[in-house]
């Protein structure tokens, strides 16, 4: 028998280091205007959280939520690859997930504070920001269960002819849950229009994802039991997000059926709110935060010719939206009281008897 | 009119909705090649086709998971868990997501679907494959909850479940798949929360429930021969429930007495009798009995389950002590 | 004596237990080097090695399993449910195996173990992470079911929950692992099935559980002010139930309130209140009544939680109400 | 998207067929004692299974039952080389399983007839034969959970330091089940002395599992998926699964950790007894009954100079043996009415108030 935390001291487990050269992408074939796009919706992901994370520090935003600094490349990356129609599902840690559908900020933060004005009036919270009008089917906080629903929608697309493709985000410590097997099982058999991303971040709450896994690489060394591809990408350059995205995308589109993802990323901050993150090894958090997907990307379009002017530009305006979000929600009301039992049933109310 | 099993009902209501409606959808392990394992989707795979009734893996998670998704977006999908018991295994998908996701987006989201599943005991299957879990259901906001006595009421309860914008757990009970009795012809559809009185009576008020309807009338039967006359409601669907009708007889009979498949904790019973504690209570001449399973798991051998599942025989002694007394 | 949070009075009840007993371990997602993500065994894994505290993958049926395999086999594991939501993925193994099959081996096997987890709302955790579903539990025959309210208790029912052999479900509430309090020195063991009285009265009787139980308090302390002595119960253990004290402070006070936390519909009050409408039906003033959370998920916004969990006002209002008419 | 019965009709499916050398293993290094206890035992499970069938016949078996007519090699290899000590998790097809570990028959008989005399009293029926006091901790009824259950008993007897194996039966469509998924990952996580064997009879109910399953093996070819290595043996070959079984079961008791066996076999007749197996191309049915295991093992003993009349005798034995056991089941009192209401707790009873 095995025990982990006998071959070392919790937290001294051997670090996992990004990639050294960030240059790598700077000659793939992304259009200018689409890495323009990509760097101001990581912005407005970076920024938006920031603000997130300061309001939470201000106790508006109450509860727990869970932020991706540090991994929006993902998010955006696939954001960028998507047709306006098609799906996405997303987890807890969703922020990033619907920005990068086109879901305005203010209703987002709106909901995080709990009022009226937010996406889903404050019932939802932090961690099921859901906008059916973007295609953002939801984020869900159970670990597993939405790699399920993901299929379900990606079966109706097909069925109903609508040519939508379902894209289905998750965590590396996701991958060790019986509905992941059931549900990329099930999608591989019915070879349904559906994309699954592991967003591999090398933890899953508190613990290193190599104590508790039994491959190195939790979803890229899984694909075999489906009959699909090893995919295992850096996360944290958009360029190959985007290009991987669009790949997959298309071929589920095409009707070549599902693919699994796996991107390899980190996340800044602790797992939620209330987490220092000190289980990691001090040199492993450093590289990473030096190998951050914004830095990384502002670099590449300066190599590219894009002066530093324009980006701040951009990073101003986002500023500015963020703000102004900020305002919005913050002026939004309290949730009137009588919402407290609306929307259990389609006719809008919650009577279990007559 | 025709002689229909209970069986044969869930085939003609499941065809019935799909031949009006294309968004409907049937999914489910065994219920496409080989019409189901209790054979209740025969005939269906070659009505309707492969791309409408679809055999599955074992993966309950991922058959509900697939039955939400697609409802989310636009289809009706029945899917089938085969043995109630089984809800355990995608309880999350039941309970934490189809159930939750409509009031979690404050509205955005309708899932509209059935799950149908085989419920009960009687027939020798033992612990794992018996229960009446009903109650797990009834105790989760957001999904409502029909249990169907007879084929006519299969068909038009599912007619009801699959036009319900809401998510509808479907209990068929196995033990009367193969009750059969007359079912009219043409479109059958029934509305949800309806309970009906079965017999109709003055000196005590049964509920029942899916298996234990029969044996509330043949309770009711032998209680008549002896002078008193009981009121048999069949409860049909726990939500939304029937309050009226069951505080309307409660107020004529002034007892009333529930008859559970389930074990006694919790189950439907205590809600109702709950309700009518506080609701019917100037009504009640006397205490409110609960007649149920006993606080075990089914037990397999036949001489065993017939002893514990609440016989006529139960039923009627305990209305008999309780008026006599 | 010491003042000790209700979270580590869960390590520390845990840790009582591992000292005497080498054979109880303890498993869970992130139970060990982070000592639980609400800090409820902090220590345990510096006290007792990795090869007794063991962090495990996300993987809810692969960890009750091994805890039901290993209490099979002589250990007596503890394993850690974060979420009590989370139950619902792993309901399998608690409902179908863990419960039955000592029944269904006619008591060949004996799995006495415990699962610890955090119950309840009051957090802003929203929908999928506030559930309060001890009548989940309550509902399935062969679980022991306990949620203490205090450090104290905490402390007792844990000692008594390990020492069982039965299986235990322990449901800590979320909403009181901040709360501080006196703990007696040395080894605490309670006995499950006892409920206690919390506050002594005369004029109705207020059952309360976990969370509840302080609001109940505070009622009281409300209804005292307006002349109204109410008797506050915790119930502590729903299985096994402590029925007698609660049929006698029905027969000194003729009236039954249930404070609970959970969604209306066959919340453990439901239970109560049929129990209470047969056996204690002559002892009954007026009808009983029960304060839940409506039927509906928690919704996240606090101003909207807050509404919806009973409150002390809500309480004492309602016993006011039913008291005064 | 594909749907598998757009692809061929039901029971239409391309059949597969059995190996065609049964003489491969007459070399093997399996000694002569074990190989005729081998043959005594398939001969057990043989014809205590058609009794039991007989009996189902005759309305003395109520309930279902799931026989494993043509599947005896895999539950006697595994027997034979297993320790008295270690420990078998089964399923609802556990009757050889249960004879497997030297249950005696009459007991197994009764419970499947409801008597007083059966192995759990009558209260769990065919699909629930346990026996603690020969290692059979159970046969589990729904499908996933007995392989999670299995790796508690093999972490206690770790724990313990009993150096008992736990062996886990299960079939091919249970692989496509999340606890499937987390039973192997936790398993080779923690390096448990389990082994996991897949009885690959090339349905679940009433579906070929090539239909509903994303790879080709169910069970061998996810087991990269957990850093194990695939195994996929001849299940209809007592020698290829004893030596099999002896070399997994040695690995797991020196510390080696976790395996995942699939045993490839056949089921003689339908799913349960309700099932006639009409959903099976013929000449599948065909090859496979002729490449029945006991034929196979019997040509095999006959290859090495046992002759006819010692394997008669064996067989008339274990029929007497049967008709023994038939005899006691039958005589068996009914359970006596309040065993319905015994052993929910420890305690002996089932009372939940005071
Ligand atoms: C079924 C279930 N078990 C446990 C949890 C608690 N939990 C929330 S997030 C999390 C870690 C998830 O890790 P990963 O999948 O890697 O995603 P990440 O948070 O790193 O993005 C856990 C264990 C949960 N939400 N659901
Ligand atoms: C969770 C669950 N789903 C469905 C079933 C119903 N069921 C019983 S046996 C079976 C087929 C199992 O197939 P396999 O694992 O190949 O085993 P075999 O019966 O072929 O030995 C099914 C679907 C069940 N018992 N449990
Ligand atoms: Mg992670
Ligand atoms: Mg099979």
């Amino acid at each position: 028998m095995r025990y982990p935390l006998s071959e070392h001291d919790y937290g001294a487990h051997p670090a996992v280091l990004p990639p050294d050269d960030p240059t790598r992408h700077d000659g793939d074939a992304v259009p200018l205007p689409v890495r323009l796009d990509l760097y101001r919706k990581m912005q407005e992901m970076r920024l938006f959280e920031k603000r997130a994370y300061d309001l939470f520090m201000r106790q508006l935003v109450k509860g727990t939520s869970h932020l991706s600094l540090g991994m929006e490349a993902i998010a955006a990356g696939f954001g960028a690859a998507l047709r306006a129609d098609d799906l996405t599902f997303a987890t807890y840690r969703g922020h990033a997930h619907t920005l990068a559908r086109g879901v305005p900020m203010t209703p987002v933060l709106a909901e995080l504070l709990g009022r009226s004005n937010g996406l889903m009036g404050g019932k939802g919270g932090s961690m099921h920001l859901t906008s059916v009008e973007h295609g953002v089917l939801g984020s869900y906080a159970i670990i597993g269960a939405h790699l399920t629903i993901a299929n379900g929608a990606a079966w109706s697309a097909q069925y109903r002819g609508s040519g939508q493709v379902t894209v289905c985000f998750f965590g590396d410590g996701t991958t060790n849950i019986g509905a992941f097997h059931e549900a990329l099982n099930y999608a591989a058999v019915f070879q349904l229009p559906v994309v699954f991303v592991c967003e591999n971040n090398l933890y899953m709450e508190y613990t290193p994802i190599a104590d508790i896994t039994a491959v190195p690489r939790p979803a890229a060394d899984r694909s075999s039991a489906y009959g699909l591809d090893p995919v295992a990408i850096d996360g944290n350059d958009a360029d190959e997000v985007y290009l991987t995205a669009t790949t997959a995308v298309q071929r589920a589109r095409a009707g070549g059926g599902p693919s699994l993802i796996e991107a390899v990323t980190y996340r800044h901050g602790g797992h939620s709110r209330a987490d220092p993150g000190k289980y990691r090894p001090a040199d492993e958090v450093e590289a990473w935060k030096r190998y951050d997907p914004i830095t990384v990307y502002r670099g590449r379009l300066q190599r590219l010719g894009i002066d530093q002017a324009s980006m701040d530009r951009i990073d101003k305006e986002v500023a500015a939206e963020v703000d102004r979000a900020t305002e919005e929600a913050i002026a939004g009301d309290l949730p009137s009281p009588a919402t407290a039992l609306t929307e259990l049933w389609a006719d809008g109310g919650s009577s279990w008897h007559n | 009119m025709a002689q229909l099993t209970y069986r044969n009902a869930v085939a003609r209501g499941i065809a019935q909705e799909m031949r009006r409606d294309e968004r409907v959808v049937l999914i489910g392990e065994d219920v496409a090649g080989a019409g189901g394992v209790f054979k209740t989707t025969e005939g269906l795979l070659d009505e309707f086709g492969p791309r409408r009734v679809v055999d599955t893996p074992i993966s309950e998670q991922a058959i509900l998971g697939a039955a939400m998704g697609a409802a989310m977006t636009g289809l009706r999908p029945v899917a089938e868990i085969m043995f109630a018991d089984f809800f355990a295994v995608c309880w999350d998908i039941v309970a934490n997501q189809i159930a939750k996701t409509r009031y979690m987006t404050n509205g955005q989201v309708t899932v509209p679907l059935v799950i149908k599943s085989g419920n009960g005991g009687s027939l020798r299957f033992g612990a794992q494959h018996s229960q009446s879990v009903e109650n797990w259901a009834m105790a989760v906001p957001g999904l409502k909850v029909v249990t169907p006595a007879t084929p006519r009421d299969v068909v038009g309860l599912m007619a009801a479940a699959v036009r319900s914008d809401d998510p509808v757990l479907f209990f068929e009970h196995k033990g009367l798949y193969a009750m059969k009795s007359e079912v009219p012809d043409g479109e059958i559809v029934d509305e949800l929360g309806k309970a009906v009185i079965r017999r109709a009576g003055t000196d005590a008020t049964i509920l029942s429930l899916g298996l234990t309807v029969g044996r509330a009338l043949d309770a009711a039967a032998q209680l008549a021969s002896s002078g008193i006359e009981a009121e048999v409601i069949d409860v049909r669907s726990l939500v939304p429930l029937d309050i009226r009708t069951i505080l309307a007889s409660l107020n004529k009979t002034g007892r009333l007495f529930t008859v559970e498949e389930n074990p006694r904790l919790l189950g439907w019973g205590a809600e109702i009798a709950s309700i009518v504690a506080d609701e019917g209570f100037w009504d009640l001449d006397g205490p409110v009995q609960r007649i149920t399973t006993p606080y075990i798991p089914l037990p397999a051998a036949d001489s065993l389950e017939d002893l514990v599942i609440p016989s006529a025989d139960l039923v009627a002694a305990t209305v008999t002590k309780a008026l006599r007394s």
